[in-house]
């Protein structure tokens, strides 16, 4: 049993024993803004974990969604709610505590057991022997896609990815259609949202000069999503979240008169549209659902070429959705659903 | 395109539901026709695929991007899950044609969004169905969650905060089955359902007690899902408060889909000697279910509500699913599978009939029963088909799966759970026959019945005809036809459907 | 003294994911506060996905990126990759989390809307009367 | 004379041709002649139908035919033999009875909802003869269901409190037993058994040997105190609150259709499940003998202490039914043809008995014995009728009733119960306690107020007296040439 000292085991106890801090801290505090916070800073840690595990897309996902957009929209919310809680009421304890015992005994069960999970990062464990070489192995002469990863998403298990796609565009469907709702009496609406007037020019400055990089970047990693680490998610991400910071730093106005809602919406359709467009054309000229290869004679490429092709086709189509449906949650929820300002 | 009936029958709603956001405002005919259009195509994919699997004798497979199983992701569906999914579309398609009016009247802005997310959980749905590999399974349930989600909070100012602890506890339960995918698959290193049972077959995973971890939170969170009868506390306010349309399309399925998972969970991942000997439960679940049934029929006869009263028969139906499922013998599963449909359909034919009773009265309490015999002819007359169904009156379906789960629980000795059918099914006649009662006599006021003696002979009221429209008519009166033909063809679907899918080890 | 070292060094992942696990159950169910119940969501999720990427580790192996060798040759070496699929399905499970986390943000905003409050127990009374 | 294809068929015509009226009643709802057209028209082809039958099952033959499948080795099966025959006949024919008097009894009262009444008519009796030819226990059990939910808009009929009460009490009863009991029962038996077709004869029975007794106890007794239509105390209390219903109702469904189909339910199960073997080894036939006793003692002294004539008849029919159990549980050759035989005695004289009572409710608008004084002397063939019913229910020669008490008295003797002879004879002298006045007090008492005298309260209307007097005859020729029964009886057990 010799332990390979690659993996820095006291930085992971390091940043495992912050997380657990972070959490409890953000389920403790009072505040909703801090706790909003201290959940930001739980996800970035969350991110250091997954890099060091050689998870980079994962972190990387993970920091552009669960740190940047998650965040703005907690904060976003945060303004048209009540900012303190109070103290849970006394008639809650008797079911806390017998939660806390249910769990407690249930988490010491689950403790107990880890003992015969196979050890952590054991290069022989079932997962890493059974299906998982065959992608690494074959992946490349399939897809001609050095990115394992991308691979795996947007072909191997391509079908599993069009739903996420569908997924977050029903989110963005589901939070239109419960904010954007035209008949509803504003009874006891908090406004805390601060007047924009008087916006302070460092801010835009920076936005100015950050913004074209950003969004430049995002092309970058959607379509060196091949290649490095990234793709679809990760690029849609951050070019969406250059509008919100767009919008952050001007204006919500600002942000709309270059996207508008209905353009907004209709991208969100229009990517996962073109995800599934191309996997019933594969349908079409007579392959299975989603099979690229079908566009080899199309495109005049050899089958592994087409389905690397179909992979970027469909890492845009999603790249689109997500971009659309992240600056779309932000215009519903920072707004209240009024669209009238933002955070 | 006959051998691509299994992807289409997904893939069309979700075309649709991108279509009703892409064509925005065309009007609500144009939606409405695209609706009833996308999901009358994956009933008609479904019932190919169905006479496919019935002729062929095997399931059907189908290979996403051509991709080897289980490298890839493949659709298996067999006797069981083309059953299931025709039930699906079908009541889908049949409460799509009902929404004409009621999804208006709950929806005056959004209409076709509303139905873009209408189409999006019938996808999840048949999606759930039809997947062949546990983490897509995942994906699609979070699809069909978050489209519910939408569609409950449409209802009325309540349903927000119903619909957030719904939320709460539907994501508990889907991220309970994520994790015990999880733990399958650092034990197994696969997640593609025949596979898994392939290496799930090898002694040491059997006692390995992490795969036990593993089926227990699987187990754990498709019961949250399904509302088994401790963890229902979220479904009753949830539905009651939902739009007719949204209960019509959620009420019937939603809970049955998740016992289909159930099963597969059970008996396909996982081997039916693993679940009942290995994991010694079956007794305890059985009570458990027995529990529910007994409860929740009472339950609902001390509702006022009339969803909610069907809710809670829901989650007694929930009960005789389970406990037929545990019971360990083919004459217990044969009941749970074949009351997943006969239940969905009358789940359905109820919920119908009350959305109807409730769009002509406008009252959503029991009163709104009073005289309904003789206002509404035919919606009443419905009812009661359904109402004898529920209550196991042959020859409607509901009969014959009692039938079938009183044999199973006969056969394996299971005194209480025969008991607590038995006691549910008194239970329920009481409920329905309070409320026919109401319906027949409507309201019994004491101006008549002082005078009860002398106006009995001339009481004819004259109470005007107002049946509801023909759109909610003709699905209504197609819903009460299925019960019959259900039943009356129960035979049938035993021998060709269901006989095939019984798990070995039975 | 050197197994118990190995034995915790092999196992402390998992037990972090589990207490992180609780942590956000106990959230979710116990705290009266919905925003707080929200944040106890993302971490029970966040847990999960924790749990399933430690399954991907290898040691000694790096990014699931194929390396290339002078001559253009891909180095299909399983072993110096670490295990992508993990990675896959937490990229899909954190898109999804966040669609859920945005639903129910939106919900909140309803539930103040409606109720003036996001404490469950007022919002309770609200709704008894 | 007809083909034996003709005679497959024959069955289900029979029992669909008051189904398929069903529509056509409804179509004519604003025609009520045509409307009773079809009525009489269904009717009269079932009593053809069964009436075929009857002659063909004389022959020696016995008709099997299965519909459909529902279930593995379990279907909708029609089965017609002497016994089925029997039940058969009388019902049948009495529709046809019951439907003249009906009509005269609504019109003459302008009842609200005739067409509903006539739909739900037409229901039960399908489901009367449904239950006469039905071949399994399914079958049975579906039309005996079917029996209850029909006829529950009919005891309802006036929609008025007491209506409710008395509907809702019924079904609570039939479903109660039903659902609870009989279907429990019916699906052990189907695991015992492995199918749940009636055997040949009635001594085999189907309980495969070695079942344990308790199991077969706790059947049997779900078994008769389930079919709650057989008025067996403690599960008789729906009958006299049913009496509520229209005349008609009480004389067709509650002295005819209804409370025969759970006799006959109960002795068909008695004999073609159980078989008297088996009920003879365990000893069931003389507890039930007892049980039934009970019942007969008890219902005979209610029945004198009720002044509300239905009600009176109402008790003395649950005690009169007892009559054709205990006979079928003596299990004696004599005693099981008595028991069989009283079912038709007992439905001649007690509709008889239903169509008077309407008659003169129609008439007089009194419902209580006490104020029926001297009503005989303007009403004489209405009470003509009650007397010569009356006397079957005490079991008086030269009527049908006497015939019963012969061979149930017989049946005891062979049977060497004498318990069972004192039963007998008591409650005779109780059915004359409490039948004897009212005819003496008809024809001799004085009217109680002179002011609504004899002189301007007339006969019943001749489309009520026909029917009455038709019944009574029919009684007295029962009485007189028992053989063409009997015949059929012994077919059952010779």
């Amino acid at each position: 049993m010799t332990w390979d000292a690659s993996l820095l085991w006291q930085f992971d106890i390091l940043v495992l024993v912050m997380m657990v801090i972070c959490a409890v801290t953000a389920l403790a505090l009072q505040g909703l803004l801090s706790s909003a916070i201290v959940t930001g800073a739980y996800s970035f840690l969350i991110c250091l974990m997954w890099t060091h595990m050689m998870a980079v897309d994962v972190a990387f996902t993970e920091a552009a969604v669960g740190a940047a957009i998650s965040t703005v929209i907690f904060l976003g919310t945060a303004q048209y709610i009540n900012r303190w809680i109070k103290k849970d009421p006394p008639r809650e304890q008797g079911i806390k505590q017998l939660t806390l015992v249910i769990g407690v005994i249930c988490a010491v069960m689950m403790l107990s057991a880890t003992r015969d999970l196979p050890d952590w990062a054991d290069p022989a464990s079932p997962a890493s022997t059974h299906l998982s070489p065959g992608y690494i192995e074959q992946g490349y002469h399939e897809t001609a896609t050095p990115n394992v990863v991308t691979a795996v998403l947007a072909d191997y298990r391509g079908y599993d990815t069009m739903f996420e796609a569908v997924v977050v565009f029903a989110a963005a469907l589901v939070v239109m259609v419960l904010l954007r709702r035209t008949s509803h009496k504003h009874r006891k609406v908090l406004h805390l949202r601060p007047k924009r007037e008087g916006r302070d020019t460092v801010l835009r400055g920076a936005a100015q000069s950050i913004i074209p990089v950003m969004q430049i970047f995002a092309l970058y990693v959607l379509f060196h999503g091949h290649y490095s680490p990234g793709g679809g998610f990760q690029g849609g991400v951050i070019f969406g979240a250059s509008f919100i910071l767009l919008a952050l730093c001007y204006n919500l106005k600002f942000s709309m008169n270059r996207f508008r809602e209905h353009l907004v919406l209709w991208c969100c359709a229009c990517g996962v549209l073109l995800y599934a467009g191309i996997g019933a054309a594969c349908l079409g000229l007579g392959w299975n659902f989603l099979g690229y290869a079908a566009l080899a004679d199309l495109l005049g490429v050899s089958g592994k070429m087409a389905r690397s092709y179909g992979i970027l086709a469909v890492e845009i189509g999603v790249g689109i959705t997500v971009m659309a449906v992240m600056v779309s949650l932000y215009y519903d929820l920072a707004s209240g659903g009024d669209l009238e300002e933002g955070l | 395109m006959m051998d691509h009936a299994p992807v289409l029958m997904i893939v069309l709603p979700v075309f649709a539901s991108l279509a009703l956001t892409l064509i925005g405002p065309l009007g609500h005919r144009a939606a409405y026709g695209l609706l009833i259009l996308s999901i009358a195509g994956s009933l008609a994919a479904a019932m190919a695929t169905l006479v496919q699997v019935v002729q062929a004798g095997r399931a059907v497979q189908y290979r996403m991007g051509d991709w080897m199983p289980p490298m890839g992701i493949e659709l298996v569906i067999d006797h069981l899950s083309a059953g299931v999914l025709v039930m699906i579309s079908g009541c889908a398609l049949l409460t799509a044609i009902y929404s004409m009016h009621t999804a208006r009247q709950d929806n005056p802005d959004r209409l076709n969004h509303y139905y873009a997310l209408f189409a999006l959980l019938v996808a999840g749905l048949m999606g759930m169905t039809a997947t062949g590999d546990v983490f897509n399974l995942y994906v699609l349930l979070e699809i069909s969650a978050l489209s519910s989600y939408g569609l409950l909070a449409r209802g009325k100012g309540k349903a927000y905060y119903a619909t957030f602890r719904y939320l709460m506890m539907g994501t508990i339960g889907a991220s309970f089955y994520l994790l015990g995918v999880g733990y399958l698959y650092i034990m197994t290193g696969s997640l593609n359902m025949a596979d898994l049972s392939e290496i799930l077959k090898q002694p040491e995973l059997g006692e390995s007690v992490n795969v036990r971890i593993g089926f227990t939170l699987i187990i754990l969170g498709v019961w949250i899902k399904m509302a088994l009868f401790p963890l229902h506390a979220w479904m009753p306010n949830a539905y009651s408060r939902a739009g007719t349309t949204t209960a019509c399309l959620i009420a019937p399925l939603m809970t049955k889909v998740s016992v289909y998972v159930m099963l597969r969970i059970m008996f396909t991942v996982f081997s039916a000697d693993y679940v009942f000997q290995q994991i010694a439960w079956s007794r305890l679940v059985i009570y458990v279910a027995s529990a529910a049934a007994v409860l929740g029929m009472i339950t609902a006869l001390s509702q006022r509500d009339l969803r909610k009263m069907l809710t809670y028969i829901i989650v007694a139906e929930i009960g005789y699913l389970t406990g037929g499922a545990w019971l360990a013998n083919t004459a217990g599963y044969t009941g749970a599978v074949y009351h997943i449909l006969a239940d969905g359909l009358m789940t359905l034919c109820l919920f119908m009939a009350v959305g109807a009773i409730i769009y002509r009265t406008g009252v959503s309490t029991s009163a709104a029963m009073e005289g309904i015999f003789q206002r509404m002819p035919v919606t009443a007359g419905v009812f009661l088909i359904a109402g004898a169904s529920v209550v196991g009156i042959p020859p409607f379906c509901g009969f014959f799966s009692k039938w079938y789960l009183l044999q199973g629980a006969v056969q394996a000795g299971e005194w209480v759970f025969v008991a607590s059918l038995v006691i549910a099914g008194l239970v329920a006649a009481t409920l329905f026959f309070r409320l026919l009662e109401k319906a027949f006599f409507g309201r019994l006021d004491d101006a008549v019945l002082e005078t009860g003696s002398k106006t009995s002979h001339t009481a004819a009221r004259t109470i005007r005809w107002n049946e509801a429209p023909l759109t909610m008519l003709l699905p209504l009166v197609l819903t009460g036809a299925a019960l019959l033909g259900l039943g009356i063809y129960t035979n049938e679907v035993v021998r060709y459907l269901i006989r095939w899918s019984v798990p070995a080890g039975m | 003294m050197d197994d118990l070292f190995y034995f915790i060094i092999s196992k402390y992942n998992y037990w972090a994911a589990i207490i992180l696990l609780f942590i956000g159950l106990y959230g979710m169910i116990v705290r009266n506060n919905l925003m707080k119940k929200i944040i106890g969501m993302v971490i029970f999720q966040t847990a999960i996905l924790l749990f399933f990427v430690s399954i991907g580790v290898k040691r000694g192996a790096t990014v699931p990126i194929l390396k290339f060798s002078p001559d253009k040759q891909p180095l299909l070496d399983a072993a110096a990759y670490a295990n992508p699929l993990p990675h896959v399905l937490i990229l899909t499970a954190i898109v999804v989390g966040v669609a859920v986390l945005g639903v129910a943000l939106a919900l909140l905003q309803k539930i103040q809307r409606v109720h003036g409050t996001i404490e469950e127990d007022e919002i309770l009374e609200d709704m008894r009367k | 004379m007809f083909s034996p294809a003709f005679y497959q068929a024959a069955p289900v015509i029979a029992v669909c041709a008051s189904l398929g009226a069903v529509p056509l009643i409804a179509a004519s709802r604003r025609h009520p002649n045509l409307r009773e057209f079809w009525t009489f028209a269904a009717a009269a082809l079932k009593f053809s139908m069964v009436l075929l039958l009857a002659g063909w099952v004389l022959a020696g033959n016995v008709v099997e035919v299965t519909l459909i499948q529902v279930l593995p080795q379990l279907g909708i099966r029609f089965k017609v033999d002497a016994f089925g025959i029997v039940f058969a006949l009388v019902s049948s024919f009495l529709w046809i009875v019951a439907a003249a008097y009906t009509i005269g009894y609504m019109r003459s009262l302008s009842e609200h909802a005739q067409t509903r009444f006539f739909i739900c008519f037409a229901l039960a009796l399908c489901a009367a003869i449904g239950v006469a030819f039905s071949g399994n226990l399914l079958t049975l059990y579906l039309f005996y269901e079917m029996l209850s939910l029909s006829t529950y808009p009919l005891v309802a009929h006036h929609q008025d409190k007491e209506g409710r009460g008395g509907a809702r009490k019924y079904l609570t009863f039939l479903l109660g037993g039903s659902v609870g009991l009989v279907l429990p029962a019916m699906i052990v038996l189907f695991t015992l058994v492995g199918n749940l077709t009636f055997a040949d004869n009635i001594h085999t029975g189907i309980i495969p040997p070695g079942t344990g007794d308790t199991l077969v106890f706790c059947l049997f007794f779900a078994c008769l105190f389930g079919f709650a239509k057989n008025g067996v105390m403690p599960m008789h209390a729906w009958l006299p609150g049913a009496m509520v219903a229209p005349t008609p109702v009480s004389a067709l469904l509650h002295a005819v259709a209804v409370v025969k189909v759970g006799v006959f339910c109960t002795t068909r199960v008695m004999l073609y499940v159980f078989g008297t073997d088996l009920m003879d080894a365990l000893n069931l036939g003389v507890l039930t003998a007892y049980i039934v006793s009970f019942t007969i003692v008890t219902a005979s002294i209610i029945a004198m202490t009720r002044d509300n004539l239905k009600a009176r008849l109402a008790y003395s029919t649950i005690s009169q039914l007892s009559y054709i159990i205990l006979g079928v549980a003596l299990l004696t050759p004599a005693a099981v043809q008595g028991g069989i035989i009283h079912i038709v005695n007992h439905a001649f004289a007690k509709i008889t008995l239903f169509f008077c009572a309407g008659a003169v409710y129609v008439v007089t608008r009194k419902k209580n014995i006490s104020e029926m004084g001297g009503l005989g002397r303007v009403m004489p063939f209405t009470f003509g009728a009650f007397a010569l019913a009356s006397l079957t229910m005490i079991g008086a020669p030269p009527v049908g009733g006497f015939i019963t008490k012969w061979y149930l008295l017989k049946g005891a003797l062979d049977a060497g119960q004498l318990a069972i002879i004192l039963v007998l004879v008591a409650s005779t002298m109780l059915n004359i306690v409490y039948f004897a006045p009212v005819t003496f007090q008809a024809f001799f008492g004085r009217a109680p107020d002179e002011t609504t005298g004899p002189t301007e309260i007339r006969e019943a209307p001749l489309i009520m007296v026909v029917p009455i007097v038709a019944a009574a005859l029919l009684s007295l020729l029962t009485g007189i040439f028992p053989g063409v029964m009997m015949q059929f009886v012994r077919m059952v057990i010779p």
